[in-house]
């Protein structure tokens, strides 16, 4: 990857402002500790950046689709993978499947919600605008009501402890994390698991267009996957989800 | 004597004009086709001009996207529809408190001096969120805690603020001769403001309202932040699943056609006014 | 006694005092008017009989009550006294019609219909009885000015203070406003009017005052007071204004 | 004779005003001191007092997030004062612009026209989004896509639009007739502009001007959705780690500290002004 | 041939035809008054003449030259031409000193250091030494309407135009201000006025002209016009205003 990095030598790598649980823990990357911040670290090593030559800059997600020359090399958080985005900017190979989730409270599960996709119809509906559940949301839930879209999570949780929405859909370690800790009586209620999708939502590193590095991210990554790093880093980091019920 | 002069076809001085306006329209029109030919010809021209064409001016994307925006749009304008006369009811009553005189109303004015100095030195967002989050956040049940209510209430409370100024410096604009008369006629001090003060002030202070009343309907747009599905969220939820900024100038387009004629009537009211003061 | 007196009348804006001890009497059915430089006074005087102007010390009786005793309610005084200020005052918002109207509407709970046919015969009785329904500013300067007039008679004064009534218009205009007083006069109406007009004085005052720098500095009826000014003062002014 | 009444103590209207004005005060203080009173005792009896309290003015979290706060209001305040110069510059220009009277420069005054219309009709939101990301987008190598600069502009474009059209209303308020003194002395349109007509009308402009320089302060936060943390964005980060609005009225607070202030100036400034015309 | 002469000038605002074919003779150094009801075209004339309203037909000739020709410079001819409104119009934000001399420094490329000598001289010629600094709203108005005049003689021009230079002011003012004429008259400048002050015009004028409804209806020197007017119109004016 030399001479490709905006700073030669250094890895610049992009998280959320502020970044979430379990991707980052207690917004800190630096301390490699998180999903993403463990395998920014993870791809870095294989491509050769120590960890002293790993820095971290933040961005909206906004910022980061937008077209154009960037401040980062790469840009990690939770970006789907979509054809659309693929026309603007650049994906690394995808770094984690994730299944997408619905997060409601205890008090929407005591009303009667199930999950059923018939029984979620009917919920009051919320998602994080610039990702892809918003999408997804219309095309396999399809809620009564016109869902609430927000700027960014903690936007959406703001609503839900608000009461204004019943559920929301992120992908499920976010999920899980919300309804953990940042939602009072958060429920997980179930889960459209990444293998049963037709086109799974994929989170891949997230790079300017035509980007010189792609090749050297997409080639650490296979490297991390095939020598387990990635899995030993998910088991570390991203809670069993076998517990949440499949919705039907 | 018929003092009324029947012109005798043009005049020196018509004749004059009339060339001169000839030559000045041919010049406008000249310069300005130029200016335009330059635009037009020059800009696509620029190495990024493919790039900005297909991310800000893309027809297919602005096909797809119009209509969804105009829908959106609906929402715009039934928060305004509903905010709108809110705030003229609210603002009339702060802008009254103000000018309260009794002594035991003596809190009424404080909290209409605070009520104006708070909502109109906070941003719209801030308040947005805050009323718009922070209230329901409070335990409030369904359907008490939508963010239309309280995010509309958010901005009702600033431009009441506004719009409460506004009306206030009306009355302080009706010269004290007016209630010195009212007065004079034995009338009471309520009737002077509801029959001689008000009707005149409001009269006054129709073109600064009209332009607040533009600037809410473009803050609207504001509420976004906080849930609604209006033509700014709209656009932007176009701009990330297509990753292009068109549905972005469709918006701008619509609001355009709504506020460009409305500022320039406006505008009219604002200088037929001073015309008449000055 | 008198209508009207004042006994010591005393009013300062700030450290401006601007009446310094006014005594002045004025019977029923007479027109007294008040002359004098510009600043002297006049406009003050006369906002203070109508209690528009709190007074500093002195009293004001009409028929023998002190109505500038303070904290008294102004209201029902005020309608028992009309005043015509010089930039007229009308209500640009209303017709003519209803700028008369609305004081007998709000204060004596009349109806339109009770009131059509006596303000009617006001408009009539000075000539306008076509202008009735237009607006302020569709009526000339002289026209405003009695309509300001049959504004404050419709709610059945017993004294009248007109104050410069007619600087502000054109001398063409002057007149008419002029015949109204005349009438009004002759009607019996006790008026005080603070004017500029020498002449008009001359003809129609029962007593002409000179306010000098806040004093009646000479009273007096008008035939003595024009050709026999008694102060030094007095003599300058007219001088100048003659 | 000596005109100058030396006051002989205080006279029977000063006795009773005193009077009137020490029992009035005493009503005053006894209504308000009842109404603060019942808003102290009874708001904490409600239902919801204890969550509100511990969501929106919790005392240690403010403590914590202050410093940080105030900190990114340091970023706002930069962008005014980068923006405010250019702002009153491109604004000056406009307003000229739209004064140009020969026919072969009518492309400027259409070009003023357009601007006006354009940038006052657009939400400052949507006016950021499309410039501060879009522009960027268009493969502007680094340093030059910054959203400062960007974001910046786009509040430069807007706010100039605002302030050129009350540059120009100021200059259409300068009576005729001062033109007319100027032209008649034999001065040039451009010499009686620069010395007889513009010193005069942006005097009379400051005022609004200043209310428009208090909006801008405001709208700076709404920079914050294109990147730059400023105090709103700071406020919102703090808010989703700590879960709680307390950062949000922080930063209230603080716009409050500047704005009041100013907007009560700006308000001074008007009144005096209309009390000068009028 | 006369300093100024106008041949039948016309000109309207749009349908209403303000001077209807006006003829008049200036002879150098001479006085001329222009006197006539309000609206009777005063002020539009003397506006066409320092070219401030383009005049419809006719002509006006400066020392033999049609200074009307449309499309002719204007500049230059006001240079030689100057003019003292009813409402003085000094530059408000600036010192009586700055509005003399912001006229010769940007036109005639003067420095102060150029003009202080003559225009403190203006100054002190007219009684205003001590008020050079202030500003206009510093001013009474009979001084302001004076800086207003030594404001247009700073450029030096063959020609003075006044429109009831007099009629904003009080009486006591108005004095001040027909004595700077009186004195212009005396040292030979050619000057045209419209005036309401009948007493100055028979005092000075060398010809008073008689507007009627945009047309010179009478003219002459003011003994024979003022004493027996030829025309009914001129009687009936008279008669109203002396
Ligand atoms: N509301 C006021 N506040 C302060 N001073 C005032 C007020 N009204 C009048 N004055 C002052 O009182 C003095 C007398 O004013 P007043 O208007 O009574 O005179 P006037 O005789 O009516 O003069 P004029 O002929 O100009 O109308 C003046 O010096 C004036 O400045
Ligand atoms: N700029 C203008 N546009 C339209 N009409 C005008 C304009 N200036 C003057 N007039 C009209 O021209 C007529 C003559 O006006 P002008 O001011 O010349 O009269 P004047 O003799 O100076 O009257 P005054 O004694 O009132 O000053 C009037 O009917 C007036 O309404
Ligand atoms: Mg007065
Ligand atoms: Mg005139």
């Amino acid at each position: 990857a030399a001479g490709k990095t905006l700073e030669e030598g250094v890895l610049t790598v992009a998280t959320g402002n502020p970044a979430y649980y379990p991707w980052v823990i207690d917004n800190a990357p630096e301390s490699g500790q998180g999903y993403e911040a463990a395998v920014a670290y993870a791809i870095a090593a294989a491509m050769g950046f120590d960890g002293d030559h790993v820095t971290w800059t933040r961005t909206s997600f906004d910022e980061a689709i937008q077209p154009g020359p960037k401040d980062f090399d790469i840009n990690m958080q939770q970006f789907s993978i979509t054809p659309e985005r693929q026309e603007m900017v650049d994906f690394s190979a995808p770094y984690y499947s994730s299944a997408m989730a619905v997060l409601t409270t205890q008090a929407v599960v005591d009303a009667g919600a199930e999950a059923t996709l018939d029984s979620l119809k009917d919920l009051v509906w919320g998602a994080a605008a610039g990702t892809t559940a918003a999408p997804v949301l219309e095309q396999t839930i399809a809620p009564a009501k016109s869902p609430m879209l927000y700027g960014d999570n903690a936007d959406v949780t703001a609503a839900m402890q608000a009461n204004q929405i019943d559920a929301a859909l992120f992908d499920l370690p976010t999920a899980l994390y919300l309804a953990a800790v940042m939602l009072e009586n958060g429920v997980v209620l179930g889960q459209f698991p990444a293998e049963q999708a037709e086109d799974p939502d994929q989170f891949g590193a997230l790079m300017e267009k035509g980007s010189a590095l792609k090749p050297c991210v997409d080639m650490a990554i296979a490297a991390i996957a095939e020598d387990g790093t990635l899995a030993g880093i998910e088991a570390e980091w991203l809670q069993d989800a076998t517990g949440v019920p499949v919705v039907q | 004597m018929t003092d009324k002069a029947v012109p005798s076809g043009p005049t020196r001085r018509a004749l004059y004009e009339a060339r001169i306006r000839r030559r000045s329209a041919l010049i406008a029109t000249l310069s300005t086709a130029l200016v335009l030919a330059a635009i037009i010809i020059l800009v696509p021209m620029a190495p990024g001009w493919e790039a900005v064409k297909k991310s800000f001016f893309n027809g297919p994307v602005l096909a797809k996207t119009f209509p969804g925006l105009l829908n959106a749009f609906l929402m715009d304008v039934a928060i305004f529809a509903w905010c709108a006369p809110l705030i003229a009811v609210l603002a009339l009553v702060i802008a009254l408190c103000r000018d309260v005189r009794a002594p035991a109303l003596f809190p009424l004015r404080l909290f209409g001096a605070l009520y104006t100095d708070i909502f109109r030195g906070l941003p719209v967002v801030l308040v947005i969120y805050l009323i718009g989050f922070g209230v329901p956040g409070l335990g409030l049940p369904r359907p008490w805690n939508s963010p239309y209510i309280w995010g509309s209430l958010a901005l009702i409370l600033i431009y009441s603020a506004y719009v409460a100024e506004v009306i206030r410096s009306g009355i302080e604009s009706i010269h004290q001769s007016q209630r010195a008369a009212s007065a004079s006629l034995g009338m009471s001090d309520a009737d002077t403001m509801r029959f001689v003060i008000l009707p005149q002030a409001l009269r006054n202070v129709v073109p600064s309202n009209m332009n607040l009343f533009i600037a809410l309907q473009k803050d609207v747009a504001l509420l976004s932040f906080i849930g609604p599905v209006e033509i700014f969220r709209q656009a932007g939820v176009y701009k990330s699943l297509m990753a292009n900024f068109t549905p972005y100038v469709g918006a701008a387009v619509i609001f355009l056609a709504l506020t460009i004629p409305a500022t320039r009537y406006a505008d009219y009211l604002m200088a037929r006014q001073r015309r008449r003061r000055g | 006694m008198s209508f009207l007196s004042l006994r010591s009348v005393t009013k300062s804006f700030a450290e401006n005092q601007v009446c310094k001890g006014i005594d002045l009497e004025v019977e029923k059915g007479q027109m007294v008017c008040l002359i004098g430089a510009s600043g002297s006074g006049k406009s003050t005087l006369l906002r203070c009989i109508n209690l528009l102007e709190p007074i500093d010390e002195g009293a004001i009786l009409l028929e023998g009550t002190d109505i500038a005793e303070p904290g008294l309610d102004p209201r029902p005084v005020r309608e028992r006294i009309g005043i015509v200020f010089q930039s007229y005052n009308l209500f640009p918002h209303m017709s003519a019609m209803e700028n008369v109207m609305l004081a007998p509407r709000r204060v004596h709970r009349k109806t339109r219909a009770q009131l059509k046919a006596p303000v009617e015969a006001l408009f009539a009785r000075f000539g306008l009885a076509e202008r009735m329904h237009h607006y302020p500013d569709q009526l000339s300067g002289g026209q405003q000015q009695r309509v300001a007039i049959i504004r404050a008679l419709a709610m059945q004064p017993q004294i009248m203070l007109f104050d410069e009534i007619t600087s502000a218009l054109d001398p063409e205009l002057v007149g008419e406003v002029l015949d109204v007083l005349r009438q009004l006069h002759a009607e019996g109406m006790t008026m005080i009017l603070a004017t500029h007009e020498m002449g008009f004085a001359r003809e129609l005052a029962d007593k002409v005052c000179f306010l000098d720098a806040g004093r009646i500095l000479e009273e007096g009826p008008p035939e003595q007071l024009f050709a026999a000014p008694q102060q030094e003062r007095t003599r300058a002014f007219l001088s100048r204004i003659l």
